[in-house]
């Protein structure tokens, strides 16, 4: 069944509808420019939520938009072969592997509008950023061409650059000048792996219906394809080697360059430094996305690219990657325990929970990968919540510096209840998505190797000892004066911390609502590294 | 017989969860009321699991019923929930307990502006606990396994603006889960080495009845790790520290969590795995061997201490190992016998405890004395409690440690010294802190009274159980049943007689030298601490354990992530200062080049054409 | 005979640049840089006449040249008047107030 | 079949030097205009008329484009005296392109000349720039040294005397006589080259060049390498890539900021237009069957030498550009770095595999040119509020000039190569062509340049969004600079979004065996 309406389409530009609503209402009437910006949110969220109940993973084609975008037919005499082309599509399709992630986008997306609500300046600009940083996620994880998909990558980082530059604390200008450079570097090795492989997996003879004969192609099927067969072009005339065929030394180039690129945007050790600025420094709202989200762009990426097109390399590396995602798990959680400011504390506890995803990639089997991403969104759920929180509460106190907060719980007995419940989540308490997420990328990765697992395990205790150590510091202890005023969370802060943990909690009982719509997306990376096995 | 109500037993957690729900939804606005619902729910377990254990009591079939909860390609993952004979015992006597300490908590609480905040996490924790209870895998059991430490964690935390308690519940949830980490791990080898990648009990039991299916180092292993899990849960040696702290919390918490229930999970769990440890000898002596040091270790340290709450807590360290040393011996009735007499003394010693304190806001048994005079009630049943404890005939603590004993003695001698050792270690700690506290002359004033009915209701009752919970297996030809009905094997009866004899001695040999130093003064009380201070004060630092633990954990933890930190920062960062740099620099070697001179540009491309031809075409000719 | 007058052409073509580069008098400058322009002149003659195909194209190139570089130093000697006039010297190497 | 016979130059011949013939008929007009009218007479329609006159010069090259029609079949290529004058889709490709970049410089620069006072005589300034467009022209159209050198010295002391309009700024005038100094200079080195490339074939004819060359290597060998690199290296002093750019940012900074736009867009293409011609026929050579790479003898050295420029360019220019706090001379430097991305399609060669066409070339010329005209469209109305090039005049653009720091931003987002913007488009597809001919290190270091690029970029974009302004005024953009600047986001914007149409206009309009290899009979 192939859906004539283009709702991916739909869902994916329907922020910048509602952007181009927002320019429309002066900047000063800061509470209509939310309002507009909430309800634009919700519209992503109710399509992707609409597209995830009816997913089925039995007919996962049911949904995708594949039209030509640029097809550019090229001067046919400097190649003798015939003619040629580049074909970029705009090209969008979901599957198990993408949906949860774009509910995940979708839904973080709302609940860091409401968030928003912390912001005291230059609100249209904010939201219009904010939009065009939600169309570039949702494109992200929809594009199926490499062109496309960079595209929406690149808007992301334009965005998210402003949006630190402009609303973040103190030293935003220079977090935003980090990140940007960082991750610009990150996005340019995978530009470089992007035109590798299209010039040369990308490249099919005969296809020649664009009217050419070489057709240089993005498509990701395309290239997957290619190369799982081997040889994309066999029969060039005169029996000349064929200049398409990838050397093992530049296959294992171009996916450590997938692997580097997305290794900063999860990020991995250690590539991890200018996440920390990032976490300090951007609005809270912004690090919800960020972390929330943007962060798991690059897992996607690993998945879909790294393991997703080489498959017989990741099993090579799995160990490396094991091992990478085990020293992250530790090293991020040893460093959380020593940090003095809250916001550092998560930031590692990210790298260390994106430690996980890795260990859950690095299995190469079925329970693993959908252990990755069962991690990517609870994490995503968790950090969101977690920055939630940390906003609110920056927005009280002031400060997020440890040595600086206490007690809380008895001014604001909600928020802080909240805000243990969300640690738990974090230190991978059953019954909440957490645990889920980490027990699968275990269970998964000890079929394969059990002694990483066994070490990287230790990193469940780590966990509770860095999350306790801060969330008690925040919120048990004795009251402190100064803080005896404040006040509890409003209802439009109370909200989306419900919702965010309703979905933990959902997720933490019923992960099958996640794990059924990801059934059968990894069978063709499983095939075929059973097939290599078996020859 | 049909199974008419075990297959309602998934409802026994629910009671409690739906009390929890109300509670946390709309706690705020109920206070009293609060307490009336947590009780009902409560009771509604209670009422359920007696109506289980009474079906099976009759004899009914074990009742099983799973669903796949997580499926991945062809491997799913099941929960479910098992009722068999030992479940449903235990479900009452969680219930039970639960349900009494829910009352007492209505007079002790009281006054606790967020007692419905306490009775909403008491009721998440008899959730939880129950769940543990009825799980018919070992995943479903850990998940359950954990929500019941962070139900412990936020009881001991509930005082959260004392540091102590913040510390003790951080100490008793990072404790308990480095034992939680190793069950993950049993859990992980589990899936990968069982058929079918089943976890449940049931398969467990099959799989590890016939030798051979699994080798014997990963079924070493596995048990191992299972029993970490069981030592972190239950305070066994070396990871017992968390227990004394968690007196922290509300003593009806004691009570609850740390002395009847959640701290016996990790016997129960090894019972419910017993058949991975007997296909292990290694790890049933590991087993065995732990159990005992601990429950000598911990009853050492109980003589020296003040804090009656803390006393009760080393006893019931030492008594935990006693059950494990039963399970270690082989003979899971007999633990198992020991944790359901256990769960009642204990629970009633905590509890009058709680009434203690209440009266005389002290925990200090050297503040205390001649309570026995203002609080009969109390003191009475504290007397029962304690007297069960020693193992003095007839009361439960005597049958049921009786058979541990007698186990010990047909099994491994060198066990049952120590057995015996620790028993009177009990016997002397116990009748040092009833003697100090309720005999002797009032410290404190007289102002204490005796509690209100809401508390001592449940002391009577408990110290009824304590009193004939011992009943069900005497070892008497033809009362026995309880163990086959519970394992399908008898406790161990040879030698019996000796054993009751020596254990009846040495228990009222420890109670009398506990008179004749703290009632009579016929020896000194430092009799000890004088000729050797040392072991007093090592006594009292609990053989400095916890120093130790700080020393290696704590500090050098700290001193790994100031070393990764300084790591991170210098290192990491300072690569990608050095790569930002590079960049730099270049681009300051270019500017250097704008000297705003044009002769010198001119040089510039001379020299660069001069390079060029030097380094590319000059290939050609050389 | 064609490799003498190409060697005097380069030599010639050398010596103006070093005087293009080193000279501090900009009228020198841009009278060396006529030398190396002669430089090139005198390649084009020699060239019209031995080299590989003789024709008058060389010469024919020589004599745009020749123009060419007359207008460019008449601009040159122009820019130079109205440096002069702003700062009063001709020294090549004063006139570096734009840098890095 | 190529003849060395001589072809004379008849009268309808001349009509297609039309589009030159206006340039330099409306400039000498002009200039005699410009002298009769009593000062009191306001120059500023001069202008206009300077401005017409390109329009109307463009208008007869579309002309000429659609009468070529280089779509067809069957386009003949004119040849004037013998390929000294081609009329080629290519050569009219370029004019169309150098004209339209004139033309928008013109526009943009109309306001901002006639507002600074360091120029005293305006009405020349803009008739200057005929003579130096004309060069340009002939640039695109000659396949003959000869011309090409009156073409580079046309469009080069016509720009000398730009710079030296601007009288009144001490720094005009120094920038001048170092570019007349560097430029003479670079001068030098390309007849140099000449001559010898002239003395060892025989004729300065380009495609009688390729023919010989073969022969000549063998027989000259040294000759022929000393002729190319002088050649090369004069060239790459035209373009400014490192090391041979040293006098750029200098020069750029002393003339006024349209004519700094003029050189750093039109000087450069056109320069880069001629380098074509030139290595096509000396190092890129047309082979019957490509397989492997279609180069001459010496080819694969020169191309080297083009790929090790290249690179230099890049690196040098970005990372010299990290530090400078002067748009201008960032500008200037990113112009180098630029350079350096333009240089890559004609040092990559042609291949088996290759898809390289010119496109890429064209493509990013084209790109480079509206984001660049851009840039200095904004930068020239900065300037002038703010009175000096520095940085920090950009900061709180944002609330001074909202839409023209939002125009800005796809400028620069351009400039950085980010998506959706021609940059983008224009670096990708020459990263594909690079990779097509398994340069990879040429890719990199492109994309890696691209990165470190961003943070002088995007310091534009932080001074203009995160900065707060000194004042408060709003700064008014002049109507035609405002027209310039829209126009030229728009087409970086349109490049972005439909980057096929223009790219397949591009790729279909040059037929290299047709257009650029000028001896191969066809």
């Amino acid at each position: 069944m192939e859906s004539s309406f283009p709702w991916l389409t739909l869902l994916t530009f329907s922020p910048i509808i509602g952007l181009l609503v927002l320019l429309f209402i002066p900047g000063t009437n800061s509470r209509a420019l939310r309002t507009a910006a909430i309800v634009t949110t919700l519209v992503p969220l109710g399509l992707s939520l609409w597209l995830f109940a009816s997913y089925d993973a039995a007919n996962p084609n049911a949904f995708r938009e594949q039209v030509d975008w640029i097809t550019i037919a090229l001067n046919h005499e400097a190649v003798n072969i015939g003619s040629s082309a580049y074909v970029f599509q705009y090209h969008l399709a979901v599957d198990g592997l993408s949906l949860p992630l774009v509910a995940l986008a979708a839904l973080v997306a709302v609940m860091a509008a409401l968030a928003s609500v912390h912001i005291k300046k230059r609100w249209k600009a904010f939201y219009v950023w904010f939009l065009l940083l939600e169309t570039g996620m949702l494109g992200v994880f929809l594009a199926r061409d490499l062109i496309l998909f960079f595209l929406f990558f690149e808007l992301t980082l334009i965005a998210l650059f402003f949006l630190i530059g402009i609303w973040g604390s103190l030293n935003r200008e220079k977090a935003a000048n980090t990140f940007l450079i960082y991750n610009g570097l990150g996005s340019a090795l995978m530009l470089i792996a992007f035109v590798l492989l299209i010039s040369t997996a990308g490249a099919s003879l005969n296809a020649t219906e664009q009217g050419g004969d070489l057709v240089y192609s993005g498509d990701y099927a395309t290239i997957a394809a290619n190369l799982t067969s081997g040889e994309s072009l066999t029969n060039l005339p005169g029996g000349y080697d064929n200049p398409f065929a990838l050397s093992d030394g530049m296959r294992w180039t171009i996916f450590i360059l997938l692997l580097a690129a997305f290794g900063i945007k999860l990020p991995v050790l250690p590539l991890h430094t200018w996440m920390l600025r990032v976490h300090a420094e951007a609005p809270p709202s912004v690090v919800m996305i960020h972390s929330g989200v943007l962060l798991k762009m690059g897992g996607y990426g690993l998945i879909r690219f790294g393991i997703g097109l080489f498959p017989e390399l990741a099993e090579d590396a799995s160990f490396v990657l094991a091992l990478l995602g085990a020293v992250s798990v530790l090293y991020g959680a040893v460093l959380a325990f020593v940090q003095r400011e809250f916001r550092l504390v998560l930031a590692y506890s990210s790298v260390s929970h994106m430690g996980i995803v890795l260990l859950g990639i690095a299995s190469l089997n079925e329970i693993g990968l959908q252990g990755a991403v069962f991690q990517l969104v609870s994490h995503g759920l968790i950090s969101a919540l977690l920055f939630l929180i940390v906003g609110s509460l920056y927005e009280r106190t002031g400060t997020t510096e440890l040595e600086e907060l206490g007690g809380l719980a008895r001014p604001m007995p909600f928020m802080s209840g909240v805000l243990l419940a969300a640690g738990m989540a974090s230190l991978g308490l059953p019954g909440l998505s957490g645990f889920i997420g980490e027990f699968l990328a275990f269970l998964g990765l000890f079929e394969t190797m059990k002694w990483v697992t066994a070490i990287a395990a230790i990193g469940v205790i780590l966990a509770a000892v860095y999350i306790l150590r801060s969330v008690l510091k925040i919120t048990f202890g004795p009251q402190q004066e100064r803080y005896a005023v404040l006040k509890d969370a409003r209802l439009i802060e109370a909200v989306p911390m419900i919702a965010l943990f309703a979905f933990i909690v959902l997720l933490g009982v019923y992960p099958s609502v996640l794990t059924d719509t990801m059934q059968g997306s990894f069978d063709n990376i499983i095939a075929h590294l059973n097939t290599r096995m078996g020859g | 017989m049909a199974t008419v109500y075990s297959q309602y037993a998934w409802l026994v957690p629910v009671f409690p969860l739906a009390a929890f729900l109300i509670l946390t939804a709309f706690g705020r606005g109920l206070k009293q009321t609060g307490a009336i619902v947590a009780v009902l729910g409560s009771f509604g377990a209670l009422a359920l699991s007696a109506l289980v254990l009474i079906e099976h009591l009759g004899g009914a079939d074990e009742y099983n019923d799973s669903f796949h909860w997580i499926k991945i390609g062809g491997y799913a993952l099941t929960a479910g929930f098992d009722v068999t004979n030992l479940t449903a015992l235990m479900l009452v006597v969680v219930s039970l307990v639960a349900f009494l300490v829910n009352i007492y908590s209505m007079g002790y609480m009281k006054d606790d502006e967020r007692m419905t905040v306490f009775f909403g996490y008491v009721a998440l924790f008899t959730f939880s606990m129950l769940g543990l209870v009825l799980a018919d895998n070992l995943l479903t059991l850990y998940i359950f396994w954990e929500l019941v430490g962070v139900c412990s964690f936020l009881l001991i935390g509930f005082w959260y603006q004392k540091p102590e308690a913040k510390a003790a519940a951080k100490k008793a949830f990072i404790v308990t889960r480095i034992g939680d980490v190793g069950l993950l791990i049993a859990l992980l080898l589990l899936f990968w080495y069982m058929p079918d990648h089943d976890l449940s009990f049931a398969a467990i039991e099959n799989v590890f009845g016939q030798t051979g299916l699994i080798t014997e180092g990963i079924t070493t292993l596995i048990a191992i790790l299972i029993f970490v899990g069981a030592v972190g849960k239950s305070g066994q040696f070396p990871l017992h520290v968390w227990l004394p702290d968690a007196m922290e919390g509300p003593t009806p918490i004691s009570a609850l969590i740390h002395a009847a229930t959640m701290v016996a999970a990790g016997v129960f769990l090894v019972a419910r795995t017993f058949p991975i440890f007997e296909a292990s000898q290694a790890a049933l002596d590991t087993v065995a061997w732990v159990g005992a040091f601990t429950a000598i270790f911990a009853a050492s340290i109980a003589i020296a201490q003040n804090d009656i709450k803390r006393i009760l807590a080393y006893s019931t360290v030492s008594q935990l190992g006693y059950m494990m040393m039963a399970i270690g011996l082989g003979s899971v009735t007999a633990g198992m016998f020991h944790l359901f007499t256990h769960a009642f003394f204990k629970a009633l010693l905590f509890l009058g405890a709680g009434s203690v304190i209440h009266a005389v806001h002290t925990q200090d048994i050297h503040e205390m004395g001649g309570l026995g005079k203002t609080m009969k009630t109390t003191a009475w049943t504290f007397a029962i409690g304690a007297l069960a404890l020693a193992g003095i005939p007839p009361l439960s603590g005597f049958w049921s440690k009786d058979a541990i004993l007698a186990e010990a003695l047909h099994a491994n001698p060198a066990l049952f010294v120590v057995g015996i050792a620790a028993a009177f270690l009990t016997a002397l700690y116990m009748s040092r802190l009833f003697f100090l506290v309720f005999a002797g002359n009032p410290k404190a004033g007289g102002e204490a009274h005796e509690s209100p009915a809401t508390m001592t209701v449940p002391l009577i009752v408990l110290a009824v159980l304590a009193v004939i919970a011992g009943f069900v297996e005497m070892p008497f030809s033809g009362t026995g049943w309880f163990g086959e009905w519970l394992t399908g094997h008898a406790a161990e009866h040879e030698g019996a007689a000796l054993v009751m004899l020596v254990s009846t001695a040495i228990g009222l040999l420890g109670i009398y030298l506990g008179w004749l130093i703290y009632v009579k003064g016929a020896i000194s009380r430092d009799v000890v601490t004088s000729r050797a201070p040392w072991l007093t004060r090592m006594l009292e630092r609990k053989y400095y354990i916890d120093e130790i633990y700080h020393a290696v954990f704590t500090v050098s933890l700290r001193a790994i992530g100031r070393a990764c930190d300084a790591f991170d920062r210098h290192v990491v960062g300072g690569a990608v200062r050095l790569a930002g740099g590079a960049a730099f620099w270049t681009g300051r070697a270019a500017t250097r080049m704008q000297s705003g001179q044009p002769q010198s540009y001119g040089l510039y491309v001379v020299i660069g054409l001069v390079i060029l031809v030097a380094a590319i075409a000059g290939r050609r000719f050389w | 005979m064609l490799s003498s007058y190409l060697t005097m052409a380069a030599i010639l073509f050398c010596i103006g640049l070093y005087g293009a580069l080193s000279k501090r008098n900009a009228v020198i400058v841009l009278m060396s840089v006529e030398l190396m322009l002669n430089a090139v002149n005198l390649n084009l003659v020699a060239f019209s006449k031995y080299g590989v195909l003789p024709s008058l194209t060389g010469q024919i190139f020589s004599l745009f040249t020749i123009s060419v570089a007359a207008a460019e130093v008449a601009v040159g000697v122009a820019i130079l008047i109205a440096l002069f006039r702003a700062r009063g010297v001709v020294n090549v190497d004063e006139f570096n107030e734009m840098r890095r | 079949m190529v003849t060395t016979a001589t072809q004379a130059l008849t009268g309808p011949d001349v009509a297609y030097l039309v589009p030159e013939i206006i340039l330099v008929g409306a400039a000498i007009l002009l200039t005699i205009l410009d002298l009769l009218l009593p000062n009191t007479v306001r120059r500023g329609f001069l202008s206009w008329l300077t401005l017409a006159a390109m329009a109307g010069s463009a208008a007869v090259v579309v002309g000429q484009l659609l009468s070529f029609d280089p779509f067809g079949e069957n386009a003949e290529v004119i040849s004037l005296l013998r390929d000294s004058y081609r009329i080629d889709g290519f050569a009219l490709t370029m004019k169309l392109i150098i004209l339209a970049a004139s033309m928008l410089i013109l526009l943009m620069g109309i306001r901002t000349i006639e507002r600074d006072d360091a120029i005293p005589d305006k009405g020349e300034t803009f008739t200057m720039m005929l003579p130096a467009v004309a060069g340009a022209l002939i640039l695109c159209s000659t396949a003959d040294l000869i011309t090409m050198f009156v073409g580079l010295e046309l469009l080069g002391i016509s720009t000398y005397v730009l710079i030296g309009f601007r009288k009144k700024s001490k720094l005009a005038a120094e920038a001048a006589f170092k570019y007349v100094v560097i430029g003479a200079v670079s001068s030098a080195f390309i007849l140099f080259g000449m001559s010898y490339l002239y003395g060892v074939t025989g004729l300065t004819n380009l495609g009688w060049i390729a023919r010989m060359l073969e022969q000549a290597v063998t027989d000259f060998k040294a000759l022929v390498y000393v002729g190319l690199f002088f050649l090369v290296a004069g060239f790459a002093v035209k373009i400014a890539v490192a090391p041979f750019h040293a006098w750029a940012p200098d020069v750029y900074q002393g003339a006024a900021t349209p004519v700094t736009a003029f050189l750093a867009v039109v000087s450069k293409a056109a320069a880069f237009i001629a380098l074509v011609r030139v290595i096509f026929n000396t190092a890129i050579i047309q082979t019957p069957f490509i397989l492997g790479p279609a180069v001459s003898p010496v080819g694969e050295d020169v191309l080297l030498a083009l790929k090790v420029l290249a690179a230099a360019a890049m690196i040098v220019g970005t990372t010299a550009a990290l530090r400078q706090k002067n748009v201008k001379r960032l500008l200037a430097l990113s112009g180098v770095a630029n350079a350096g991305y333009l240089l890559v399609p004609l040092a990559i060669g042609l291949g088996t595999t290759s898809t390289n066409n010119l496109g890429d070339f064209s493509f990013y010329l084209v790109a480079y040119l509206f984001m660049t005209i851009g840039a200095f469209a904004v930068m020239a109305v900065v300037s002038q509020t703010a009175g000096h090039d520095e940085l920090k005049g950009y900061a709180g653009l944002y609330y001074r000039a909202p839409w023209t720091a939002a125009g800005m931003i796809v400028l620069l987002i351009s400039l950085a190569g980010l998506p959706v913007t021609g940059g983008f488009f224009g670096k990708l597809f020459i990263l594909l062509s690079a990779a097509q001919m398994k340069d990879y290190w040429l890719a990199a270091i492109m994309i890696v340049t691209s990165v470190i690029s961003y943070y002088f970029y995007f310091s534009i974009i932080r001074q203009m969004f995160m900065r707060t302004a000194e004042t408060e005024a709003k700064l008014s953009v002049p109507v035609p600079t405002g027209i310039a600047l829209w126009i030229c986001v728009a087409a970086t914007l349109a490049l972005g979004f439909m980057p096929n149409a223009f790219m397949e206009m591009l790729e279909q309009a040059v037929t290299l065996s047709r257009d650029v290899w000028v001896a191969m009979p066809r």
